[in-house]
């Protein structure tokens, strides 16, 4: 028990079974979030929910180790440039369908890209941008959760 | 007094959305602790997200995804599925709602980190000090 | 202050009710948001965008002008955090 | 096949955020180059779309391509177009002196405050074009999240200010969000025009006024309507000068446009206006009481920034009550006001944030002999308040003139308003001169006049205070033609 409480205070207090649980179960959650983005067009899903679904793969990670891991998985930097890049993501394809002669976010107009038919162009240009979706709310979401877990300081968690 | 509980039962959302909603409200308006307030504003989102959902319900109405194939040959009954509308309008409004939320605590925790405190009166006596 | 607040929160609760009066009753499959654009939803939506699952067909293609700003809403948090709180950003 | 210039006014800036947040990681330099680079196209853009709205008619521009009531439509009317240009001018101005105290006051933060600085333009510039009722909760929200943070970013108090305005703020937001669920369910439409089009059927029913008035107070929150004011006074003053600079313009003008849009796009002139006149006369009288309490607090203010935000809640009540006399004159006044006073108080807070960046802070007592260190900061300052004032040939007067007309024609009862209206240009009168007086008169006399050294603001702060300056003059002698070419076809339609 003393022994126990002075790993505590060290901050040494790690949890074999957790770590481990979560080490085997973080790439199944990540697997699910990209079936659910992936699948949204034919079940409940989309961008959004796959995206919090991978976030909070990489937020468990923070939980059951510490920051640092979870920042040594994923990068501070790449996370900023891939939430950036998952926004661009849906206002590019957003622009580029007006760039292309059509309305803004009027997906059939692609087929001028890659002709196909422009009813299938919607239904992949809806795909397209939920990926753009998830990219983004997982890195929001993790981002956030460093921030507010360490105050902001991104040492360590809770 | 029939036809009242008459009316209360056939729209019964309705007075479950508001009730839960003037929780919300007074925490927001009413309570002195800041989180307190924050908790209430998420009471009150989440409200209005059933007021909208309860919307959209049809009885004797299944899940909005359908056979791809009978769609396409016009064989869909429309009363047998809810309408979409307020779970598309829902999904971007509770996105909001955690956004808020997310802003809110950030900003709490410069608070926290400012004063020492979260209770709004203690807050107003240190800067009264100051 | 509290009895204000308590008077303020009940005045829009009462005014919130009594301004459910010409609703349709819960569930029924002809009120006005079943009837105008969800009809045309349920059965134009697949044929115009192929995917079966109607509330993505109108998140992603007939109301995406909303989805794109509901992306940037949650970026603008997540920036906005790191903008409020996090000193050693680089 | 419209053009797509509408849509790009709005994606410049959104595009540019996300650009920005990645280069100005890399290089600082990035930052003013891009941000300025997506203004100045927005803002030509805008010009060429208010052009083409004024010879060719209202644009009705369908995002995705879907027909009015099953997507989402925006509605760029001569009134919005105009707004269009006016918020993308203003942003620009602002933009130059955000670029210097950005510098200033948030080093090695300035990727992220652009980033939401932008994101903030595009979502005003898209609240001013859209006809969709939920498409405008959402964009409110996007304005809403990035001014918090915005406000946040500051020092000591300004956490707190943004707290309160997030509840504040969501308060207002849900209460929008309230209304249109209940047009919803009375209609089953989102779109403005086809809610516009099924409401006349009903307008007896106590849903539909329920949904009237929970948008009306939601819109009011956001723009401080007085008894809903005591967010803003806090938030604008401790925000970062690089912040105020952008919002005290814009955030309430643009939410007095969109009462103007509840009004006119959703419901109509007659049901909001005509149908309960005690209604009418009430908001009048309240926007009226507005005015005298708003003045009368600023009076107690010894802080420039504070004092300018209770004077800018003085002005919402101007602009609420111009509408709410419901007649072309006083509507003409309003429309004029909004304007006025976007490029007034745009000229006041680039002064203050002058201020600012040269004494450290904006205490009225700091100022003593401001007119000798700072000659042409004062000069343009003096010309904002003379504006703010009512002084003929300014651009200030000029609305207030139209304003005070739609008082006297409106009837008897509304000589309340008329006399707010005069009071608080007297008030306004004392409050600047006072300033004036202990910039100009006191401090350094008994030392001669080398005793302060001149010390102007950079050039980045000076030219948009100089142009803003100019701007109001130009619209004061211009005042005429400006009515007759911009502001008449802009009067919302059925009016």
């Amino acid at each position: 028990m003393k022994n126990l409480q002075a790993l505590a205070q060290n901050g040494g207090g790690d949890n074999l079974i957790l770590q481990t649980t979560i080490r085997l179960t973080v790439p199944f959650i990540q697997l699910f979030g990209l079936y659910v983005i992936v699948h949204g067009h034919y079940s409940p899903g989309g961008g959004f929910q796959g995206g919090v679904l991978l976030g909070a793969a990489f937020i468990l990670l923070a939980l059951g180790y510490d920051l640092p891991t979870s920042k040594r998985f994923f990068p501070v930097r790449t996370n900023a440039i891939l939430a950036n890049s998952g926004a661009l993501i849906f206002t590019g394809i957003a622009t580029l369908c007006a760039l292309l002669g059509g309305y803004f976010l009027d997906y059939s107009i692609l087929t001028r890209l890659i002709p196909i038919d422009p009813i299938e162009w919607r239904s992949l240009g809806i795909f397209f941008v939920e990926v753009g979706v998830g990219l983004g709310v997982m890195c929001i979401m993790l981002s956030l959760y460093w921030d507010m877990a360490s105050g902001g300081q991104m040492e360590e968690g809770l | 007094m029939e036809s009242m509980l008459g009316v209360v039962v056939a729209k019964y959302n309705y007075w479950i959305y508001v009730v839960l909603m003037m929780i919300g409200f007074y925490a927001m308006i009413g309570k002195r602790n800041l989180v307190k307030k924050l908790l209430g504003m998420n009471i009150f989102q989440t409200a209005i997200i059933l007021f909208y959902v309860s919307m959209g319900a049809k009885r004797g109405g299944g899940i909005p995804i359908l056979d791809k194939e009978a769609a396409l040959a016009g064989a869909v009954k429309v009363a047998e599925v809810v309408n979409p509308l307020p779970h598309v309008l829902m999904l971007t409004a509770i996105v909001v709602s955690v956004s808020v939320t997310g802003v809110a605590l950030a900003v709490l925790q410069r608070i926290y980190k400012e004063y020492g405190t979260l209770e709004e009166d203690e807050i107003l006596d240190k800067i009264g000090r100051s | 202050m509290k009895t204000l607040a308590l008077l303020a929160t009940i005045l829009t609760g009462a005014i919130l009710l009594y301004g459910t009066a010409d609703f349709a009753p819960w569930g029924d499959p002809e009120s006005p948001p079943n009837r105008h654009l969800s009809r045309y939803y349920i059965e134009q939506a697949v044929k115009e965008t192929h995917v079966p699952n109607l509330v993505t067909a109108v998140l992603g293609d007939y109301r995406g002008y909303d989805t794109m700003f509901e992306l940037v809403v949650i970026y603008c948090a997540g920036m906005g955090v790191v903008a409020v709180l996090r000193r050693s950003d680089s | 096949m419209t053009s797509n210039l509408p849509l790009y006014v709005i994606a410049a800036p959104l595009l540019t955020a996300f650009v920005v947040n990645l280069a100005g990681r890399f290089w600082r330099g990035s930052v003013a180059i891009l941000s300025l680079g997506a203004l100045v196209f927005s803002t030509i853009s805008a010009g060429l779309v208010l052009q083409q709205v004024l010879t060719h008619g209202t644009i009705h521009y369908t995002v995705g391509g879907w027909q009015a009531p099953w997507g989402i439509e925006l509605v760029i009317d001569p009134l919005a177009a105009l707004m269009l240009l006016l918020i993308s001018v203003v942003a620009l101005l602002a933009t130059f002196s955000a670029l210097a105290s950005a510098r200033q006051e948030l080093p090695g933060r300035e990727h992220l405050f652009f980033t939401l600085y932008l994101i903030l333009i595009s979502g005003l510039l898209g609240l001013a074009v859209t006809g969709d009722a939920f498409n405008l909760y959402v964009l409110l929200e996007i304005t809403s999240i990035t001014t918090y943070c915005l406000i946040a970013m500051g020092k000591g108090r300004a956490p707190l200010a943004s707290f309160n305005y997030i509840i504040m703020g969501t308060i207002g937001a849900c209460f929008y969000l309230l209304g249109v669920g209940y047009l919803y369910m009375l209609t089953g439409s989102l779109n403005m025009a086809d809610i516009h089009g099924i409401l006349p059927g009903m307008y007896g029913s106590i849903s539909v006024a329920t949904a009237f008035a929970f948008l009306l107070v939601g819109v009011w929150i956001k723009m401080a309507f007085l008894p809903l004011h005591g967010w803003l006074p806090n938030a604008y003053s401790l925000a970062p000068s690089s912040t105020s600079v952008l919002i005290a313009p814009l955030m309430t003008k643009v939410s007095v446009f969109l009462m103007i849009r509840i009004i006119f796009s959703i419901f109509s002139p007659d049901y909001a206006f005509f149908q309960h006149v005690g209604v009418q006369h009430l908001i009048v009288w309240a926007a009226a009481l507005g005015i005298l309490i708003a003045s009368g607090l600023a009076l107690a203010q010894t802080d420039l920034k504070r004092m300018l935000s209770y004077i800018i809640v003085a002005e919402v009540g101007y602009m609420v009550g111009g509408v709410w006399l419901a007649n072309t004159t006083a509507m003409t006044g309003a429309i004029l006001h909004i304007v006025n006073d976007a490029l007034m108080t745009l000229c006041l807070f680039l002064a203050a944030s002058a201020i600012v960046y040269r004494l450290g802070d904006s205490k009225l007592a700091s100022m003593k002999g401001l007119y000798r260190r700072m000659p042409l900061t004062m000069a343009a300052f003096t010309i904002g308040a003379f504006s703010m004032i009512g002084v003929p040939p300014t651009a200030g007067f000029f609305s207030k003139w139209y304003l005070i007309l739609g008082g006297i024609q409106a009837g008897p009862w509304a000589w309340v308003y008329v006399a707010a209206l005069l009071i608080s240009s007297l008030v306004n009168a004392i409050l600047f001169f006072r300033i004036i007086e202990i910039a100009y008169f006191q401090g350094g006399g008994e030392h001669g006049h080398d005793a302060v050294p001149r010390q102007e603001a950079c050039a980045w702060q000076l030219s948009p205070l100089l142009l803003s300056a100019v701007a109001l003059l130009a619209i004061g002698m211009a005042a005429g033609p400006l009515v007759e070419h911009l502001i008449i076809p802009a009067l919302p339609a059925g009016f």
